[in-house]
């Protein structure tokens, strides 16, 4: 089932422009989400994974930035700028805990934090 | 657009006893900075104040708002049970700081955690706080990531033992997943309605379908929230974080993130509404999506916790069926304006009804501490632990065993009452099997409750053990104590609560489609109904 | 008689003739009960102080005679009662009630009745008759008991008086009691007390074992009566003797179809009576009873209790005329019974046990005349019974009682000849020519109306060539026990314990001690006025069926009765109502001669094989037959292996359920609940695995469940969702 | 307003907790004498302020508003029904605590405040009007049980004590979920109150559908079955009796099993006619089912007090038997056969107690013939059979013939005596071989350990005191027991015409149901759809 029209970007004005429409963006951007599972998944070096998680969030922000012109209003550009600057404090916490655990085992890798299990 | 910022009252207050809080914890006074702990009280004490006077149903400031009720009720319990958890709190961290500068160490500022944490615990209540006052999705992003982010950061805190490490790790970087989800949920919803704003949103919808795009978001939107209230299937971090993480945290994660999660669950899903179908109701997939969250976490929390020895593993596993059994109440609805048919209601009831038992608990373990080879003092983990407890400290064990009685859902303690009111809801929202299964996971979950009880009260400490020793923070055998008291006290008050829950929980029912045209500045608005429109043509 | 042969019954053609016959000469009209006198309800009353009284003793720990003497006093009141109470009712054939409370009490308004069950007795000539012996003989044997249970004075003593007379009492709710819930109530409390005291030594294990074996069959007989009564209630909406009646009575008047919930009932009291009369197929509790203390045997388990069934069917006769074929099982039971008790009462060696199966025996015979229209012959015999059978019990309890528990006729003779036993052996040989039916004696009179009647009710012949050879086997037997034991030469060996109790330590090494000079000790005053005067009775009770003109005393009483049927085929002297004659003889009469004849035969083939010749205690002429008999006799002496059968084809399978019934509900009801309980942790053990430890798997579980939630929405909208 | 109820609930409170803060020297004092008082108190009330000739309606009521916006009450009120079990309740009370004295030694206070819990919320349960607080009280009393076998049983007396709570536990949830149902359904019809008054709910329950009824009786009896118990749904008891301490089985055969019959009474008949109807033969077989079985079983058990835990599941398949029969001779008897079964079953578990605190054993391979060293305790022992056995004299007869009889009437109209009703006349000739049955087994456990000759553990005779006979403690637990099942056996008259008031609202409202049933066959009645439509119109109304 198709859910959105195909409302492109060259009908709301450029017309001369190679057809880019909404769909290629939400692509892009349902990519991004994507690979970033799969990175945040598959790697085992906790920074990659945390910029895995970073890609997954600015995904996100694409397919508003997206929304925001197709609804020609600025909840969502509004939406991510909120959205880059949690990401930012995020990273910041990020960085923080990677040192400290860093600091703890002398290891990033994600796999050496498994003594609580069942 | 000023009478809005009442409705900030609570939570600026709180941030102010932050500031001071941050700064005070600096303070190179011993006295200043054990007064940290007596200013955040006091400033939660202030807080739950203004929370119990803010705007109600009926004010205009909350016109418009999905649960114009809900703020007083909100802002008012979660400052109390913050109160609870801040006794429990206490004396979490910089204890080994303190005993070297009482020794003769100078103080440095760079090395004292304490004035942050309690600073990270303000905020995440903030963040908590927020949800109940959020009306747009980012808001609701934001107040969701106020909530989690400190969090993250006092769990790893909480304890200098490499298991708090390992849960900080795991609820971060799990956290951050989770939250991505919501996100690109969010965006899906903004993308299919054009607009944040949530009431807004529900005009949009209406009683009528979702649409596709709105419907993955909502999806979303809600599978990620469940990171926050540690439901199926995002429930896997909980019994490692929790184990993980000193007892006190333990129980503060156990209520935070999980009144945030469902605070936002309760704007999103009410921001669907509850009147879609021939009989009212969840349009039928978020009804099979809640109802499947609902059952799998009870169960899956249920059934896992039964084979375990660690007590906070247990508990972590309850917390995670406990969320499904709130889950239940989302999934009915607020129904007729009865309380005893208002799922909503009961929803936020059984939230206040797992915060006091759910604290009671864990103050127990919290107060308790042993004696384990090179790390030195420990707190109690394992049944073999806190076996015979209450024989040596009966206070403690009579609150361990009317916690665990009233997460039992025996009667007449708390939990009986508000699984009373979930399953009331549940069977007059026709919910005949999610009620059922409620009732045989409270069942299953009897199992190992039992065991705890059992284990606190009536067995004897086994030979080899030594005996559990009390940790010095007074507060937590305190907290422990009026938890345990509230479980039976509450019960005789119980009419009063019960009624505000249902008003916090009545959403705002006005007739969606007659109001829109009232409602100014939505301009933009015509253009996604009509988007809808045509998708719906299409398909 | 070659015709008598071939009438042989088959049971369809009977009830259809029965049938009409019946219902035409059934009882059309009946009278209620008027108030009896207050001082009559103190019959049941003084046992029962009797009772409280004894067991008030027992808990004084009385060591004295006490008990025996207070319950010989309040059961001679009783008795005497009886008798005033006998000269109230009978002359003039009243029928009357006295009320002591209302016992149960259901008013079932909304459904039309109340259940109202009152603790009431009724009075009319059969109760009367049963009441005399019942008190009479209870007073007699107590007396007798005073002194054979002498040994046991203490905590003993008063126990088995405590459960003597609470028997008493129990029988007198039984005979007495105005409906059927009190007749049931002292159905099972005779059935109570006669386990309690069958169970007297009840450190012995076979006493333990008869008397559970007692109750136990008893209470599969009870289950029918029980249905019965409730059969009864559905029936006619009362219990009372008085409202069943008088129902009848109105139901035979107007002619009516009887209905088919009538029919059934004698069915189920016939199962009650049956195995409180120790019938086939529930006789085999009553031999091993004699486990008790020989005055239990000769008053609940010779003369009063076992004879409840007759009562019973003699009672709820209206019911049994009305269902010919119920009556005809009831004649085969009885005669075949009679045959096969007989039968192995021959070949035993232990006297009690003889006299019980003759108790079996006779029973059947009643049980016989019952089924022949004869209530009173049955009854006749009932009484008779009481007193011979008595009278032999407390003799061989004599000899028991002096010869230190020997009870082997092999190994006691010439007990008569021996000092101080000149009464014991009078007794017995008055109870012997009575049991074998010489001429003239009670047995004979009451035995022959029984047989006669057999005779001439059409169908019935072969019954009554049993109902002859058995007279003949039980000649034959009860003198084998008179010509062993108490003739012949002088010879005895004790037995081996006292009174088959199991006595303290010291008692016992004291006994062992004395084996080596043994002396008999023979009976005192008590036993042998007893017996005496039981003796005396035995004779004078013969005279009693020369009274009155409805074949004697006992049949006026019964005529009096609502037990009383008028057979069609009745032979009464002189005027046999058109049935054929017996060697052209009014059947009576020749049943005189042939049964007399026959009796004699049986204590010839007796005097024969058992005294004639004989020189010691343990061998007599018998011997060499019962090996030519061979396989026949071994089975008639283990007693036709009736009791092995039972355990293999009831007791046996039932246990095995038992065992299967406990293995099933250990391993599969608790299995399954045990299942259920499992079944969560085996559930967990399944995805415990999901929770391993390392995040990145936990990340790919929310990714997975997210999806699965995705697809699932994904599904359910793309099958007509709202999305 | 009668505060006497209420006063009965919070005197064993108030007890429990002087127990709690006192000496643990006089833990058994406080309680012995605390029971006491409140068996006294009961009996006073009972006799006093007890309209004995209006038996049938509720008396004593106190009613509070608890939580108003659900219709919860506290609200407790009793008929004769009710009030003689509070009465059995409180008797045992004190007979519990003296037997108790020298078989508990360890962690008295909790014992004997434990009990006096106990014997709160079983009052309890006995005296609501309130359904909530009637639940409340029912599940309540698991949790004094369920210290009482975990920490004072044998052997494998925590297995046993989980099993118990579980089980139980988990029918009564399905049952409440059952509650609720029938509380929604009433509130539709009752204006949208909820309301949890039973009173309220009797009028209303029965108007829904037959499927609805169905399925509430199902959950009703899952909750109520298991407690009785019923086949097949009875493992847990005679675990939880083998393991559970002297005091603890007999409050649990004299009293908890009777919760679920009383439920059963009070609730499933009716809330829910229709479907009682329609599954009584199915119950009663069940019952049947139990009755013979677990008889069977019973026989073969070596462990005394195994035989006489599944000895109650016989007896009691007689009681639901009996209410199923749906006719007043049924359900009296039934009533009656709580009382009776607690008074005779609970004084055997007394003096298996009392044999188990002299030998140390309940194995019939190791004890028997004991008459001959306790004459005394051989006495009641076989006075406690004969009364079990159903001798007629003794209490077990009266209501074992009463329930035998309402089966055997109830649907055989064809006589005078018959009785509208789902069963009849087979039902009865089966279950009236557990008669026989019960004379089997109770008879051979009467002959292993009491009659026989003398045996005794082989270890024991190292003890240089030889077991003495009952003391006059042990003797005045039985005494009085013993009285009452002569009483009750010989007089039960005015006991039966008590009963007979509150039983026959319920008989009558049968005979209405099955007139309804009679003239239309369309379960949906007006009122169940005009119910709805208000409803739905409420919902439009909404603000």
């Amino acid at each position: 089932m198709t859910t959105l029209e195909l409302t492109t970007l060259a009908q709301s004005g450029a017309e001369a422009l190679a057809p880019i429409t909404l769909y290629h963006y939400l692509f892009v951007s349902a990519v991004m989400f994507a690979i970033g599972v799969i990175g945040f998944l598959s790697r085992r070096n906790m920074i990659i994974m945390f910029l895995c998680t970073e890609i997954m969030f600015q995904a996100a922000g694409l397919a508003l930035i997206a929304f925001s012109r197709l609804h020609f209003n600025h909840s969502g550009d509004v939406f991510v700028i909120i959205v880059l600057t949690v990401a930012a404090a995020e990273a910041a916490l990020a960085l923080g805990l990677v040192v400290y655990l860093f600091r703890r085992k002398g290891s990033l890798d994600a796999l050496q934090w498994a003594q609580l299990s069942g | 657009m000023i009478e809005k910022l009442q409705l900030l009252h609570p939570e600026i207050a709180l941030f102010i006893t932050t500031c001071v809080v941050m700064i005070l914890g600096l303070s190179k006074s011993y006295t200043l900075r054990k007064s940290c702990a007596i200013v955040t009280a006091i400033g939660l004490v202030i807080t739950a104040w203004l929370g119990a006077i803010s705007p109600t149903a009926g004010d205009d400031a909350v016109r418009g708002a999905l649960f114009p009720g809900l703020l007083p009720y909100a802002k008012t319990l979660i400052p109390i049970v913050g109160l609870l958890l801040l006794a429990m709190l206490s004396g979490t961290v910089d204890r080994g700081l303190e005993q070297s500068v009482s020794r003769g160490k100078i103080f440095d500022p760079i090395r004292a955690t304490r004035g942050e944490f309690y600073a990270f615990f303000l905020f995440s209540l903030t963040g908590v706080m927020l949800c109940a006052t959020a009306d747009d999705l980012i808001w609701l992003f934001l107040a969701l990531e106020l909530t989690s982010l400190p969090t993250y950061i006092m769990v790893a805190m909480s304890s200098r033992r490499l298991r708090a490490s390992e849960a900080g790790v795991k609820y971060f970087f799990l956290g951050a997943f989770g939250a991505a989800i919501f996100l690109y949920g969010f965006a899906l919803i903004y993308g299919a309605f054009g607009t944040t704003n949530l009431p807004e949103i529900r005009v949009a919808i209406g009683a009528g379908p979702v649409g596709a795009v709105g419907m993955v978001g909502f999806v979303m939107a809600i599978v990620g929230i469940a990171f926050k209230i540690a439901a199926f299937p995002m429930h896997f971090y909980t019994p490692d974080v929790y184990q993980g993480a000193a007892s006190p945290v333990s129980g503060f994660l156990a209520f935070a993130p999980k009144a945030a999660g469902f605070l936002a669950l309760m704007m999103i899903v009410g921001t669907i509404g509850w009147s879609h179908g021939a009989g009212g109701g969840l349009p039928e997939e978020i009804r099979t999506l809640l109802w499947v969250m609902a059952a799998l976490s009870m169960t899956v929390g249920n059934v896992l916790a039964l084979l375990q020895t660690s007590v906070k593993r247990m508990l972590a596993y309850s917390s995670i069926a406990h969320s499904g059994y709130m889950l239940v109440g989302l999934v009915v609805g607020p129904g007729r304006s009865d309380i005893a048919n208002n799922g909503v209601a009961a929803m936020l009831f059984y939230l206040l009804c797992y915060g006091v038992m759910n604290v009671g608990a864990f103050a127990v373990l919290a107060s308790l501490q042993k004696r384990a080879g090179e790390d030195g003092l420990v707190e109690v983990d394992t049944l073999d632990d806190i076996r015979g407890v209450a024989r040596q400290y009966p206070w403690l064990g009579w609150a361990m065993v009317l916690s665990i009685f009233s997460m039992i859902g025996f009667p007449p303690l708390l939990g009986f009452w508000g699984k009373l009111m979930l399953l009331t809801s549940a069977i007059s929202g026709d919910e005949i099997a999610l009620a059922l299964v409620l009732a045989v996971n409270s069942a299953i979950a009897g199992w190992y409750y039992l065991r705890i009880a059992r284990a606190t009260w009536l067995e004897r400490r086994p030979e080899h053990m030594d005996a559990p020793l009390l940790t010095p923070v007074v507060s937590r055998r305190v907290v422990a104590l009026v938890s345990a008291g509230a479980v039976v006290a509450m019960v005789v008050v119980i009419a009063p609560l019960q009624r505000a829950s249902a008003r916090a929980g009545q959403p705002d029912a006005r007739p969606s489609l007659v109001e829109q045209i009232d409602e100014p500045d939505v301009s933009p608005e015509i253009e996604p109904v009509a988007m809808r429109d045509s998708s719906r043509d299409e398909g | 008689m070659l015709d008598l042969l071939q009438n042989l019954p088959t049971l369809t053609t009977l009830a259809a003739e029965g049938a009409d016959a019946a219902q035409s000469a059934g009882m059309t009209s009946y009278e209620f009960p008027g108030v009896g006198k207050d001082w009559m309800g103190l019959i049941p009353l003084m046992p029962l102080i009797s009772c409280v009284l004894c067991g008030l003793f027992w808990f004084l720990g009385v060591k004295s005679k006490l008990p025996a003497f207070t319950t010989v006093l309040f059961l001679g009141v009783s008795f005497v009662l009886t008798v005033a109470a006998y000269f109230q009712i009978h002359p003039e054939g009243l029928v009357q009630r006295v009320m002591w409370f209302n016992w149960l009490a259901l008013d079932t308004a909304s459904e039309g009745g109340g259940l109202y069950i009152d603790f009431a007795f009724y009075f009319d000539s059969l109760t009367i008759l049963w009441m005399l012996f019942v008190s009479g003989l209870a007073t007699l044997i107590a007396l007798y008991a005073s002194e054979y249970m002498a040994d046991d004075k203490g905590p003993g003593y008063c126990r088995f008086f405590f459960a003597f007379s609470l028997f008493v009492f129990a029988m007198s709710c039984l005979v007495m009691g105005d409906n059927l819930v009190l007749l049931f109530l002292g159905w099972e409390g005779v059935g109570l007390c006669s386990y309690l005291l069958i169970g007297y030594y009840f450190k012995k294990p076979s006493a333990v074992e008869a008397a559970k074996k007692a109750f136990i069959m008893n209470r599969i007989g009870d289950l029918g009566l029980l249905i019965g009564i409730m059969m009864t209630w559905t029936q006619f909406g009362s219990l009372e003797y008085s409202e069943i009646f008088s129902q009848i009575a109105d139901l035979n008047a107007s002619g009516e179809e009887i209905p088919w919930a009538i029919t059934i009932i004698p069915y189920l009291f016939m199962i009650g009576a049956f195995g409180k009369s120790a019938q086939l197929p529930l006789y085999t509790w009553l031999p091993d009873a004699m486990e008790g203390p020989t005055p239990v045997s000769a008053l609940i388990h010779a003369a009063t209790m076992v004879t409840a069934g007759v009562y019973l069917i003699a009672r709820m006769y209206p019911f049994f005329v009305l269902n010919p074929t119920a009556l005809a099982i009831v004649a085969w039971i009885g005669g075949l019974t009679a045959l096969l008790a007989a039968t192995i009462g021959m070949a035993q060696f232990d006297i009690k046990r003889i006299m019980a199966y003759s108790t079996v025996s006779q029973l059947g015979y009643m049980f016989l005349g019952l089924g022949v229209l004869t209530s009173a012959g049955g009854a006749f015999h009932v009484f008779t019974h009481a007193f011979f059978k008595a009278t032999l019990f407390l003799c061989c309890g004599a000899v028991m009682h002096g010869f230190a528990g020997q009870l082997d006729l092999r190994k006691l003779s010439g007990v008569m000849k021996m000092k101080g036993w000149g009464i014991v052996g009078i007794a017995m040989l008055v109870g012997c020519i009575n049991l074998a039916g010489l001429p003239f004696t009670a047995g004979f009179f009451s035995k022959d109306m029984i047989i006669a009647e057999a005779f001439v009710t059409p169908g019935f012949g072969l019954l009554g060539w049993i109902a002859l050879l058995t007279a003949g086997l039980t000649a034959y037997y009860t003198f084998r026990v008179f010509f062993r034991v108490f003739i012949g030469p002088v010879e005895y060996e004790p037995g081996d314990d006292h009174h088959g109790a199991e006595e303290s330590q010291d008692h016992h090494e004291e006994e062992a001690h004395d084996h080596g000079h043994f002396h008999p000790h023979a009976p005192g005053w008590a036993i042998n006025a007893v017996l005496a005067i039981l003796a005396v009775a035995s004779i004078l009770v013969a005279g009693v069926y020369f009274m009155g003109d409805h074949g004697g005393w006992a049949g006026s009483m019964v005529h009096d009765s609502t037990a009383y049927y008028e057979s069609p085929y009745a032979a009464h002297d002189g005027e046999a109502h058109g049935s054929p004659a017996l060697f052209g003889l009014d059947p009576h009469k020749a049943m005189y001669y042939i049964s007399g004849v026959v009796a004699l035969v049986g204590i010839l083939f007796a005097w024969f094989l058992h005294l004639a010749g004989r020189k010691t205690a343990a061998t007599s002429r018998a011997d060499a037959l019962k090996v030519k008999l061979g396989p026949i006799a071994r089975a008639a002496e283990n007693k036709w292996y009736v009791d092995e059968i039972y355990n293999a084809i009831i007791r046996v399978p039932l246990l095995v359920a038992s065992h299967i019934f406990a293995l099933i509900d250990k391993l599969i009801v608790d299995g399954l609940v045990d299942g259920a309980g499992w079944l969560p942790r085996g559930v967990a053990k399944g995805l415990r695995p999901s929770q391993n430890g390392i995040f990145q798997n936990y990340a790919t579980g929310m990714a997975g469940g997210l999806a699965l939630l995705l697809i699932i929405v994904w599904a359910m909208s793309m099958t007509g969702g709202s999305g | 307003m009668s505060l006497i109820l209420l006063s009965l609930m919070v005197l064993p409170l108030i007890g429990a907790a002087f127990i709690a803060f006192n000496k643990a020297e006089w833990a058994k004092w406080l309680g012995l004498g605390w029971s006491l008082i409140t068996f006294i108190w009961s009996v006073i009330a009972a006799l006093a302020f007890f309209d004995w000739s209006d038996s049938g309606s509720m008396q004593m009521i106190f009613r509070r508003e608890w939580i108003p916006s659900i219709g919860v009450d506290f609200s407790l009120g009793v008929d004769a029904v009710a009030l003689l079990l509070i009465l059995l309740t409180t008797l045992l009370g004190p007979i519990c605590m003296a037997a108790s004295f020298t078989a508990i030694n360890e962690r008295r206070r909790l014992f004997y405040a434990s009990l006096l819990v106990l014997q709160a919320a079983m009052t309890g349960v006995f005296a609501s009007r309130d359904l909530a607080l009637f639940y409340f009280c029912f599940e309540f009393t698991l949790a004094p049980m369920y210290v009482l076998i975990n920490l004072y049983g044998s052997t494998n007396r925590q297995a046993a004590a989980t099993k118990f709570f579980l089980y139980t536990f988990t029918g009564s949830l399905i049952a409440l979920a059952g509650f609720l149902y029938t509380g929604w359904k009433v509130s539709l019809w009752n204006g949208g109150l909820w309301s949890f008054d039973i009173a309220t709910l009797t009028e209303y329950a029965s108007r829904m559908s037959a499927t609805e009824q169905t399925w509430v009786m199902f959950a009703l009896l899952a909750g109520f079955a298991v407690k009785v118990p019923l086949f097949p749904v009875h493992t847990w008891l005679p675990l939880a009796h083998t393991e559970a301490p002297t005091a603890g089985s007999v409050i649990l055969a004299g009293v908890l099993l009777k919760l679920g019959t009383y439920g059963i009474f009070r609730f499933v008949l009716p809330f829910t006619p229709v479907a009682v109807l329609q599954y009584a033969p199915a119950i009663a077989i069940l019952s049947i089912i139990g009755i013979i079985y677990a008889g069977l079983i019973c026989w073969v058990q070596r462990d005394v007090k195994k035989l006489v835990a599944y000895s109650s599941v016989s007896h009691l398949g007689f009681c639901v038997l009996g209410l199923v029969a749906l006719n007043s001779a049924g359900m009296v008897g039934s009533v009656m056969y709580m009382v009776n079964h607690g008074l005779s079953t609970g004084a055997l578990f007394l003096l298996i107690g009392f044999m188990y605190e002299r030998y140390h054993t309940r194995s019939l391979n190791e004890v028997g013939g004991l008459a001959s060293r306790m004459p005394i305790w051989a006495f009641f022992m076989v006075f406690f059979t004969l009364a079990s056995v159903g001798l007629p004299g003794l209490n077990g007869f009266v209501s074992e013939f009463l329930c035998m009889l309402g089966a055997y009437q109830s649907g055989a109209t064809w006589g005078v005596g018959g009785t509208a009703g789902p069963l009849g006349p087979w039902f009865a000739v089966f279950a009236a071989t557990g008669v026989i049955v019960s004379a089997i087994y109770l008879l051979f456990m009467v002959g292993r350990i009491v009659f026989g000759p003398l045996q005794e553990p082989a270890d024991h005779h190292a003890h240089e005191v030889l077991p003495t006979d009952l003391s006059v403690r042990e003797i005045s637990t039985l005494a009085p027991l013993a009285i009452l099942c002569l009483v009750l056996g010989v007089y039960p008259a005015p006991l039966l015409i008590a009963l007979e008031g509150p039983v026959a609202e319920t008989v009558a409202m049968y005979d209405e149901v099955r007139a309804n049933s009679a003239i239309a066959e369309a379960p949906p009645t007006v009122d169940t759809i005009e119910g709805e439509s208000v409803v739905l119109l409420e919902r439009e109304d909404l603000p």
